[in-house]
């Protein structure tokens, strides 16, 4: 690990970019996240990447199709209309199994909304915004730290399953200030993407034609393309839940399930919960998709109430409540619009929850 | 001793193309093989097609090709490019993709100067999805969302899209040929030569708009296709070298 | 002496080749191939003098001219 | 009673106007009728066809994995058509164009030249019309009056085309009829 | 009623928007739906409404919400990656309340995927493809004339609640001719929506300025709009479930949910179970949002297995696991890429899972 | 007995904007909104505010207002006005919003001849966001997202709108203008008011380009801004009427 | 005599009509408003000529000018 | 140990970066530290916020809803920041342009003239280093050293500035710590 440095989430998920061997960004400006498109600017030259501002969000996500179809590791950053503007290409992205790596740091909606904080792209994240039977691997850190070590994991992720990454973070995620330590490499991974060889776009000398599509006109073969996906996500479902529980031993009257900043809130109002004598555990699912159905269901069995916390008017709470399968009563409790709940507001909706 | 003065090129596959009989798209593809041949470029160039007729440009050509989203081949040639700036990159597209989906995409692309090449196939209508309105669209043309003919007073007029290109500041290669007769075809083959040779030399953005046929759609044999655009398009489209970077 | 000739089942009777031919050496058959189309064939190779014309302008690749050693041209391709 | 046939060739061959005149008759005659195409996406020389399923109940599944009756317009269709009739069903072949053989002895297949006879009739473009009457005279699935009284309403404004395309179902009916008779 | 008209789906389409009232539609080509641009661009001169082809999808999308906010009805059709396009609009134009209808003629992804019919954007039109909380009523409809009562029933509802309302036909909707008969009305539809004067942007002529936007920089009134859409979500989930069920009377061994042309498919595929002494229900979700989850989860109640049918990879499945609760294994059956199944594979993969 | 020769004219509300001091976004609207009131249309006006510093406009004017996604304005009031002809529709757009995400709404408007008025403020950055490059940012220009200056080897020439759109066929009003002198005030204010007024008689789609200043991003103070316009903007960007529908 | 009225709560301070003023009638204030602004204010309001450049040129319609009687307008506005 | 504390003013009165520097100077003396920002849309004169918390524990919500301390550069900002100080808080006021009064008699409140002070000094801008300097000088929540060598390291080359802002920083402890020890 390198040094301590204090810095807004949006530069260091900029850095962990560069970290992870990207060398090719492409954006379009959108509050709260244009800080990683300014930092990049500045740091991308630096390294010998590439640094482009694209005409609109629609556009950049075709770029990052053609710089990741050429074997680059690429990147882009946006915010929730601007990540509407990526649906069509996010359908795309997948469907030529193309590893990118995108950023959301969500503000509220829906519409133009406004620039503060929200996770109310939940669903767009999770369900596909685009058309089409795909995913993403979707991961949501609740710290600057998490956020960086998080970009590394979604380039490597990205890379393994050759699958777009999304990294979704809310506003707070990219505006706050901590302290932060970047990882330290011996060699620095490489910005290309690697056994690209067998299928990037790079000139066909010496080989037959490379051809990244996602055109299958053959409904056989389209079948087969589609199951080919499946097997993936099915791949992905096995071996990518991510989560972290707190307290979730023995009998629960409570159980949290919350993600983001929101966990950190909720990790604050379960102290107060707790002190009032109430038994709180709290999931916190860190890959969206791979959801933790089955952790959560597990718990779930052991408590009285599940309440799924959001910066949304409810989103989550459909999966957590699929993952619980009628074993507890499953609750909704958040805030949308760009309000945070704060502790005390958490801890009395939960409080009456279990009184009422 | 027989000695075969004209044959497939090498950067065209054997596969028969799936375009409709007297289609000029066949031609258009014949000459950027040409072109690629000649220049020597086929091995380390990158084809992006468009969403259009031309979607299946890939299976007719012998280098690496990206498939794009409808309009968006300027985008992902803009990607490749800046992050493989040793390869040749050019997108194939038509009216429909280039001039009303996608044209945010080329004419930031072109305004960015983007090293790329881009065949702008002008056939004044929508093929693919079975002859509706393009921008392109001549004054009083019959289409199936035209059903009384392009009504100006409603649609506007037909967009020069090399006209409108050659007005930006950067420096370019923009020019306008067309391929319904033999000499037309020989000298659209000179300005898809030149636009790979600007792009080769790292030169510049270069597109060449091409004047096509779509007998299909028009409702017209093919021979007389040909007299269709010679009539109608040419006048309106003028055939020219709008732009070359020297110039700039 | 130079030599068309027309792949029959690439060809699709476009009729572009025959139009511009400057010898008049095509014409459509009044057999159909595989996909149904009344492919062009010479009718004339005598008369063909090797411009290469009817290559330059099918749009299917299905003609390749041949000329019996070295020839002028009266045109660049 | 229920038809299902599948009319596939190329695209620009007419063959889902066939379809969409039989099921215009069917309609006519008062029965139930799903017209159903698929495309690729050529405008011409494609794979294209078309199913139609005519019956006196409701019709619930469209799809026909297995017609009664498959018209093979061309060497793709008849790959894979060829299979999918039902044992005992019926298969219309244009041997005009298709050369590859079917060796089920549990259908009946009727070889038509059908572009051959419409060149005769004076338009190529009328196999359709063959087809689509020999497709009727082998099954009855309509009645000829009905069709050829739809065609000529339909086409009303163009009368050469009413009587090249009159001439041409004939000619089809009359070829499948007899071969139906006949035993091929 | 008036006459029994043999017509594509497609064209049904069309001539219904026009028989609802609607005068205004925008639209940009793509196969399989265009049929219904083209026979709108005859259609809508002949009774003085405007036809319009845009530049793009994304444009289509705010030309429905310049003339909704202007009070008309307004109408578009695309299929899936157009649909994409839409993403942004859509929350756009649910988050200013605007009554529009968009007619999806689905077709198989993803990416480019291809032209033959598809039913997977099921997530996309019930969770949402824009960003932010927001939702729209989405309609399945199974045969054309369903897809043209569908047609009155959606204006009628998007006018009653002022949101945008899906029309979700698989691509053989669009694509089949079948009899079909149109209502007809004593007194012709307006083509303005009703109670447009308090709200739509008409010109300030003697009243104050009426203002149609998204923005809510204030956090507190973007949390009330948040809470008013909320509300109406709600009203549409407790009066708008539409669904049909059949046999599902009494103790069943499967219960097939299915919607669409693909419910039609399932119809038959029961037959064939039924006739082999299988007891077999079905619930046809018609309105897919509100997703009809008590009917399914008191039916499944009863039955010892339920199976989801859809031409997608498993999407709806989700929905009727949420909505099962636990009461029966939920399995998915379908194809997608364009494969359709036919009955026989439908009852055989049934029999499969009710044997293996 | 005093008369008042200057005040805030009808068709703006009282409100006080939250534009920085010295953005001349403040002086645009208000010529806009005296257009409106001397040409008596305020009534029948509705504006389409963009994404941009300008998205609160409609707290500014007493008009019925609709407010865009990014760049999309151009569409929307190509829906609201082919709806109710009757209405003044007019759009207000930055150059973020216009030229770059908003680059084939704006040509297809104009091209389809759209009877609206378009009022372009370029002030050759992104201001909303905090002064990232915009297709009209200058060579050499320092912005957030070009920290070295605009490269134009890397980023092309700056883009001009009104250049581009005159060259289209359709009939069209189309002028550049700008704000930073009383002159320039005046002479802008003629170049709105004659574009309301060509829509306000069903001729044209108008649009006025007009030249303006973003103390805050471009980082000098107000009264530098002006010159800072002058010395660099005004060069490059022609201060004229391009384009009169009677020509056409 | 013309009369020239600054609006202090309005005024952002930005120097324009200040900065415009052929008269120099106007000058910042070394005092600042509710928003912290130092706003403008007319320091020699006899020499003002009621030409209004200082309202033409503000961006905040802070400024309104008035004069006695009818008055000759060097420009049309 | 835990310190929560919230700037609030315009945009462009620097107090983001008032903010910043105390979380840095906090970060320098081996605190856990989140500076959390919330903007209104305008570049200048809109509202804006930010809220610092210094903590010897990982913080776990950064969300500050009931700061110890608020500092409120301008009336919308006391307004809102004013009734929610935690009882027992402190509430730092830029009586320059707050008029605003605050009737809570649970907090101390300390009024600092803060553009008029920084007028003084030669530059209003720094109106923002006055209040950080009370802040620190009211609250001990950094070591006053630990803070100056950090703004002299910051804008190490920009030497004026530095001065200038040294001395808004002190001016604006002294004045804080003389109210803290006055009663106010
Ligand atoms: C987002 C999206 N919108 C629409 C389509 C449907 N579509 C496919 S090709 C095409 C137009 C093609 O016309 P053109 O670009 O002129 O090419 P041509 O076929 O004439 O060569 C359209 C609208 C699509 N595939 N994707
Ligand atoms: C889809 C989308 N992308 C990006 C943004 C973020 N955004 C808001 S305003 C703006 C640029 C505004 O610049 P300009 O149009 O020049 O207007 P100005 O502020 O300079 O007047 C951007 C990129 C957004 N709101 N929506
Ligand atoms: S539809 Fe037109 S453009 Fe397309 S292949 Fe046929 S003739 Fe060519
Ligand atoms: S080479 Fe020339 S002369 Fe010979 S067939 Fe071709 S066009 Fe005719
Ligand atoms: S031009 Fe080519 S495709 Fe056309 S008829 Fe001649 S050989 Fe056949
Ligand atoms: S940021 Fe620039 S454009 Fe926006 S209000 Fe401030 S000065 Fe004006
Ligand atoms: S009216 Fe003219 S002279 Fe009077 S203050 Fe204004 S600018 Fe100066
Ligand atoms: S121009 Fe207006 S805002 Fe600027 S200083 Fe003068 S009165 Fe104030
Ligand atoms: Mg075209
Ligand atoms: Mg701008």
């Amino acid at each position: 690990m390198g040094e301590r440095l204090l810095m807004k989430g949006n530069e260091a998920i900029g850095e962990a970019a560069i970290l992870a061997g990207c060398r090719a960004y492409f954006c379009y400006p959108i509050t709260p996240q244009t800080e990683v498109a300014e930092y990049l600017a500045r740091r991308m030259p630096e390294v010998g990447g590439v640094f482009l501002q694209g005409e609109s969000e629609v556009a950049v996500g075709y770029m990052l199709f053609g710089a990741a179809a050429g074997g680059s590791k690429v990147f882009t950053t946006s915010s929730s209309p601007g990540v509407s503007l990526l649906a069509e290409a996010m359908s795309y992205l997948a469907a030529a199994e193309l590893p990118v790596v995108i950023g959301n740091v969500m503000r509220n909606g829906p519409g133009l909304g406004g620039i503060l904080p929200a996770q109310a792209d939940y669903f767009q994240a999770t369900k596909g915004g685009g058309h089409g039977d795909y995913r993403c691997l979707v991961l949501a850190p609740a710290s600057v730290q998490e956020a960086v070590d998080m970009m590394l994991l979604a380039f490597a992720k990205a890379e393994e399953y050759r699958v777009p990454v999304l990294l979704l973070a809310d506003g707070m995620i990219g505006q706050m200030m901590e302290p932060v330590e970047f990882p330290v490499f011996a060699e620095p991974p490489s910005r290309y993407t690697s056994g690209h060889e067998e299928w990037a776009t790079t000139g066909a000398r010496g080989r037959g034609q490379h051809l990244v599509k996602t055109l299958f006109l053959n409904p056989d073969a389209a079948w087969a393309h589609n199951l080919k996906l499946k097997a993936k996500y099915d791949r992905i479902e096995a071996n990518e839940v991510r989560y972290e529980a707190v307290d979730t031993q023995g009998e629960m009257d409570v159980l949290i399930v919350s993600f983001g900043t929101m966990a950190r809130v909720c990790r604050t109002a379960m102290e107060t919960l707790q002190d009032k004598g109430l038994k709180v555990g709290m999931i916190r699912p860190i890959s969206l998709y791979p959801f933790p159905a089955q952790a959560i269901r597990e718990a779930a069995s052991r408590s009285r109430l599940v309440v799924s916390v959001e910066l949304s008017m409810g989103q989550m709470v459909e999966d957590v409540d699929r993952a619980v399968q009628g074993k507890a009563p499953v609750r909704w409790y958040g805030k949308a619009g760009g309000l945070v709940p704060v502790p005390d507001d958490v801890s009395a909706a939960i409080l009456g929850m279990v009184e009422g | 001793m027989a000695l075969t003065v004209f044959k497939k090129p090498e950067a065209m596959s054997k596969n028969i193309t799936h375009y409709c009989p007297g289609c000029t798209h066949g031609v258009i593809h014949r000459l950027v093989a040409e072109a690629l041949d000649e220049l020597g470029l086929r091995e380390r160039t990158v084809g992006i097609a468009p969403v259009g007729c031309a979607v299946l440009a890939y299976n007719y050509f012998t280098v690496d090709f990206q498939e794009a989203a409808h309009g968006r081949a300027p985008a992902m040639a803009t990607g490749l490019k800046r992050t493989r700036p040793d390869l040749i990159v050019f997108t194939y597209q038509g009216d429909g993709d280039l001039a009303s989906i996608g044209t945010a995409e080329i004419i930031h692309a072109a305004n960015r100067g983007e090293k790329i090449t881009v065949i702008f196939v002008n056939n004044a209508i929508y093929g693919m999805t079975g002859g509706q309105l393009a921008p392109t669209t001549m004054p009083g043309q019959v289409t199936t969302t035209s059903p009384q003919g392009r009504n100006v007073a409603e649609m506007g007029y037909p967009l020069r899209v090399a006209d409108m290109l050659a007005t930006l500041r950067t420096p370019a290669y923009i020019a306008r040929t067309a391929v319904h007769t033999p000499q037309m075809v020989v000298q659209a083959k000179q300005c898809i030569k030149r636009a790979f040779d600007y792009q080769a030399r790292g030169v510049c953005f270069s597109l060449v708009e091409v004047l096509s046929t779509c007998p299909t759609n028009w409702g017209i044999a093919p021979v007389e296709s040909t007299a269709w655009l010679e009539q109608n398009m040419a006048p309106y489209f003028p055939i020219r070298e709008y732009k070359r970077p020297e110039e700039a | 002496m130079s030599r068309v000739t027309v792949d029959r089942e690439r060809c699709k009777g476009c009729g572009l080749c025959v139009q511009n031919c400057p010898q008049g050496v095509l014409a459509l058959s009044k057999e159909i191939n595989l996909k149904g189309y009344f492919f062009a064939s010479p009718v004339c190779q005598p008369k063909c003098i090797g411009c290469r014309v009817c290559g330059i302008v099918c749009p299917d690749v299905a003609i390749e001219v041949a000329v019996n050693g070295t020839q002028y041209h009266y045109f660049e391709y | 009673m229920q038809h299902e046939v599948v009319f596939a060739g190329f695209g620009g061959q007419g063959i889902m106007l066939a379809g969409q005149i039989l099921a215009y008759s069917a309609m006519e005659e008062g029965f139930n009728v799903v017209w159903l195409p698929s495309y690729g996406p050529e405008m011409r020389g494609g794979t294209a066809n078309c199913s139609v399923v005519i019956s006196d109940r409701p019709v619930a599944s469209p799809i026909v994995p297995r017609p009664g009756t498959a018209v093979v317009m061309n060497n793709p269709s008849m790959e894979r058509f060829g299979p999918a009739v039902k044992p005992g069903g019926c298969l219309l072949v244009n041997s005009s164009l298709v050369n590859l053989k079917c060796d089920r002895s549990d259908v009946k297949t009727i070889l038509i030249p059908a572009n051959q006879m419409a060149i005769d009739l004076g338009s190529g473009k009328a196999a359709n019309m063959i087809v689509l009457g020999a497709y009727v005279g082998a099954t009855g699935a309509v009645s000829f009056d009905v069709l050829t009284s739809f065609v000529r309403k339909k086409f009303a404004s163009k009368p050469q085309f009413v009587e090249l395309n009159v001439k041409a179902l004939t000619a089809g009916r009359d070829l499948a009829a007899a071969a139906v008779r006949g035993g091929n």
